[in-house]
């Protein structure tokens, strides 16, 4: 697969602080869904932030198909159109009065005509089911749906990679279904998607690879792996995902066929109950 | 954040009395301001970094990137003692570089005085101290508030000028007019929604009026304060003595 | 511009710290009137402390291509009136002095009289002015900001003037060069600031009706002009 | 046991908006834990702020120990010496410059002598396990950092009652895992906790009642009921929590003793693995 956007011994220090950290590299290719985890504090910000354009490495690169980004202004606004990160506080994102301005101002800086300019804020309203909001003001709207502005704010520009920070922070259950199943079409679609998350079960049914960020060290590899590695998370202030715990000790006592998935809510847990319609 | 702010709560003069600072930073001021330039600016300026850099421990770099901001609208303000205008138009002014010298060396001087403070004393450290003296206490009380709420707004304006950014909202000139206006109307916006949350939280925790909070009592004698005024001094006397030595010779 | 901290002569400076002290303990007792009268307020006029400092920090592309601050007493004055505006005004200055170093202690009543005093009163009478001739909100608006940004700094020039009188010009010689230096740059940005206000206030009038009725910016009922 | 709190048929709707919720009545017992559930603008936090006093009903009572509460300034203020409400944003609590300043408003309010708010402002930073923080600045703090600081400042007023608002969010598992290690000991210490949470794991491992609101309705009852009841929960945008549904398929397939109680973690699911040591 070929590698879309990566990272390559990166280094960073806020002013007048440690590092966060050193000499990280990472790849990610095209259509993947990676999850980054790790403890408050850990550097999932920073890294999606560095990764994003947004910060500048204090050493190592960032690199898109293999191109290394400049941080010019004409550099970065073309890299841009192509990455774009969506932050965890919706309400450090949105500033125009209502929905629709909002979610328009990305295709009008990329100087699209105004017909275009409103297919794409319908389109990419309407992939975050909030059409009926369209002339809302944004600050009557709840947490839930102010954060589904931010990410139509940025799947307005049609981006090759969308970064997420926390996207399912403050969403209830269902609300973070609904994201999940909008991730899984933009990544149909053929978008590569990296999201932060501390959110062990979703990040294990969402994502098909994981970052681990702790104390300055980066473990990557196939979600499936990382993810039910309880010494790794315990030492990354996480908890193993319920879904492989289950599945490993039903499949034990013969709960479960040895051939079967995992189970992946505590709904589907309950259908197991023997004497259950599937 | 802003990078004086942060050198001031990271000093190991953190634990000093503000008052005790103060002497000290206003001492080295007055003789910043008072002495004859020549050689008075230079000896303090070379005291006042010594006692920043050396004694306070002020970290270096930020010391100077924080002094860059006034040193460019001293250089600028004095190039025109360089030039003289007058009904016949322009000339060269006799003496000006010699006047633009003794401008520059005092302003250094008391720039650095001025760092030397801020950098060793945050306002969190002034501000409630000022608010118990009668009369001043509603006025260092809306300070304190505007110096929270500040860092609060602050930082999300931070954050949506990047988020502009990302949305490609500084390409062009029109872009960024468009993405300014909306960030200035926001930060009103914000700002007074700032004011409704904290005065719901405020009320939620009894505020019935007085912002009253107790600060850590440190002791205004000592050592320290013995010292404080001692740097202004040494840079006067030693002024003096050279002026004096120069004017005898 | 903020005259840095050194830059006048301790006499003028003491002088300008005279000037503004009766302007400044005016907003006071106001202030605490107000606060007296409604503990909330306090909060209010932290954020919109806080709205002056900001706003002064944003940076606006100029008419001229480069990027300049604003001044935002303008504004401040025209939403908060200009004797609280005084008092935020030099809060905000005593804050850029001890936060970012701009401008400084001993030039803080130097800075207060340009800035906080003379700016705000004089964009406060340009916007009443305008509107009293039966004016637009907007077209008041768009006066006020520019007055008060030009007249800053024809403060701030003459300060500099009196204090550093040319040699052979005297006071207006002086007048000339810093006007030139500091007042005929800030034209542009003055066109700039008055562009950038008007704008601002026009998306609150839609966004923020509420707040600027009850900073009586805005009557009730005047929300769809 | 005796009543502490309670709710007397209250009805609230925001200005301009339909009502959140009408007659809507509860009870809470001295030394309850209560988790109050409930999708994204269910009126969790309406509720919790009806019930501190921050909100006045449109109609009915809240009443402390019987007594209804009155709306007058005196009568709140004393009600809040007993009854503390934690916002979900600890940005709209904090307006001190430091920490040690912030906590000790409360007491300083109270009227206390200095040398007994010193020694309240200490024992609420021991609490929550800040005193290294006690000088440092409220804006450099960490978001989990500045969530404990603003428990502490509700701590240190030694209320009857604490109702925190959503003190998981932002949390990573090991700040979540220390907070309800601290909930548990003020439990312990008498202390009567009412908290609105949208982790069903965390409600259920914590919690002895559970309310769940949703669309204006309120269901109160055992948390170890409400919270495996998955119709009720399915109806407020809630998921069975992962403990009762994983002990209830084990127990039916012999992977559990009978009398065992669920796993409360999947580290403990990890643990029922036959040939693991206990
Ligand atoms: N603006 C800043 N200035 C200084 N230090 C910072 C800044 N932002 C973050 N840090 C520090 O950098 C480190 C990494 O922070 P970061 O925000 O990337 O962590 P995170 O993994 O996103 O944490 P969380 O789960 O709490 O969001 C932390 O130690 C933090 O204190
Ligand atoms: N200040 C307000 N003005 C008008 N409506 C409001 C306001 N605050 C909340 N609401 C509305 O009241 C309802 C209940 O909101 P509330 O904040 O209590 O929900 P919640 O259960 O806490 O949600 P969340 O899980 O998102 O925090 C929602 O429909 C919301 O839109
Ligand atoms: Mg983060
Ligand atoms: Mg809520």
């Amino acid at each position: 697969m070929t590698v879309v956007l990566a990272a390559d011994r990166l280094s960073y220090s806020y002013p007048g602080s440690p590092p966060v950290f050193s000499e990280l590299s990472m790849e990610v290719s095209q259509g993947t869904a990676l999850a980054v985890l790790g403890p408050n504090g850990g550097g999932k910000t920073t890294l999606l932030r560095l990764l994003c354009g947004g910060l500048r490495p204090a050493a190592g690169r960032i690199m898109l198909h293999g191109r290394p980004l400049g941080y010019g202004r004409t550099a970065l606004s073309e890299f841009r159109t192509q990455v774009q990160f969506v932050h965890q506080d919706p309400d450090d994102q949105l500033f125009a009065a209502t929905v629709s301005q909002d979610v328009s101002f990305g295709p009008l800086n990329l100087g699209l005509p105004p017909t275009t300019v409103a297919a794409r804020v319908t389109a990419a309203l309407e992939d975050m089911e909030i059409v009926p909001l369209t002339e809302q003001p944004t600050h009557l709207l709840s947490f839930g749906q102010r954060k589904r502005v931010a990410i139509a704010g940025a799947l307005a520009l049609r981006p090759l990679v969308l970064i997420l920070d926390e996207p399912t922070a403050g969403l209830d259950p269902a609300g973070a279904e609904a994201l999940l199943a909008t991730l899984r079409r933009l990544s149909a679609g053929g978008t590569t998607i990296i999201a932060s998350t501390h959110d062990v079960d979703f990040a294990h049914r969402w994502a098909d690879e994981a970052a681990i960020i702790s104390r300055g060290r980066l473990r990557t590899g196939a979600a499936d792996s990382l993810l039910t590695d309880s010494a790794l998370l315990r030492d990354a202030s996480l908890r193993p995902a319920w879904g492989p715990a289950v599945g490993r000790v039903l499949r034990a006592v013969g709960g479960l066929p040895a051939d079967a998935p995992d189970p992946r809510t505590p709904e589907e847990v309950l259908r197991l109950e023997p004497g259950t319609r599937p | 954040m802003l990078a004086i702010d942060v050198a001031a709560y990271r000093s190991p003069w953190r634990r000093r009395h503000p008052a005790a600072k103060a002497v000290l930073a206003g001492g080295l001021l007055l003789s910043a301001l008072l002495l004859p330039p020549w050689p008075g600016a230079p000896i303090t300026a070379v005291i006042t970094l010594v006692v920043a850099l050396g004694w306070a421990r002020v970290p270096p770099r930020a010391f100077l990137r924080s002094a860059r901001a006034p040193l460019a609208f001293i250089v600028t303000g004095s190039v025109t003692f360089l030039i003289s205008v007058d009904t016949s138009g322009l000339a060269w002014a006799p003496g000006g570089a010699v006047r633009a010298g003794e401008v520059i060396g005092r302003c250094v001087a008391a720039v650095f005085c001025q760092l030397l403070f801020a950098m060793t004393t945050p306002l969190a450290d002034v501000l409630p101290r000022i608010a118990r003296r009668p009369g001043l206490s509603g006025l260092a009380e809306v300070a304190g508030l505007v110096y929270r709420m500040l860092s609060v707004v602050l930082e999300t304006v931070n954050a949506i000028r990047r988020a502009q950014a990302d949305r490609l909202g500084t390409r062009s000139w029109r872009t960024q007019w468009r993405s300014v206006i909306g960030l200035a109307a926001q930060v009103f916006v914000l700002s007074f929604d700032r004011a409704r949350r904290l005065e719901a939280g405020l009320s939620d925790r009894g505020y019935t009026g007085s912002l009253a909070v107790s600060v850590e009592s440190l002791p205004l004698t000592g050592r320290f304060l013995a010292l404080a005024p001692l740097p202004g001094l040494v840079s006067a006397g030693l002024t003096l003595a050279l002026t004096s030595a120069c004017t005898v010779a | 511009m903020h005259i840095a901290e050194g830059f006048l002569p301790p006499l003028h400076a003491a002088a300008w710290t005279v000037a503004a002290a009766p302007f400044v303990a005016h907003g006071v007792v106001r202030l605490n009137r107000q606060i007296k009268e409604n503990p909330e307020a306090k909060l209010l006029l932290g954020a919109s402390g806080a709205f002056c400092f900001v706003l002064s920090a944003l940076k606006i592309p100029s008419v001229t291509g480069s990027c300049s601050h604003p001044t935002g007493t303008g504004l401040g004055a025209i939403l908060f009136r200009p004797p609280v505006m005084t008092v935020l005004g030099t809060i905000t200055l005593l804050f850029q002095a001890l936060l970012l170093a701009h401008g400084g202690i001993t030039t803080l009543g130097a800075n207060a009289f340009s800035m906080a005093i003379v700016g705000p009163w004089a964009g406060y009478g340009a916007y009443t002015l305008v509107r009293r001739l039966g004016g637009g909100l907007l077209g008041a608006v768009f006066a006020g900001a520019f007055v008060a940004d030009l007249v800053t700094y024809c403060v701030t020039s003459a300060q500099l003037a009196l204090a550093f009188p040319d040699p052979a010009g005297g006071f207006t010689g002086a007048l000339t060069k810093f006007g030139a230096i500091f007042a005929v740059t800030q034209i542009p940005l003055a066109v700039s600031e008055g562009l950038l206000t008007v704008l601002v206030v026009r998306l609150l009038r839609s966004t923020s009706a509420a707040e600027l009725i009850r900073l009586r910016v805005l009557k009730e009922g005047q929300v769809a002009s």
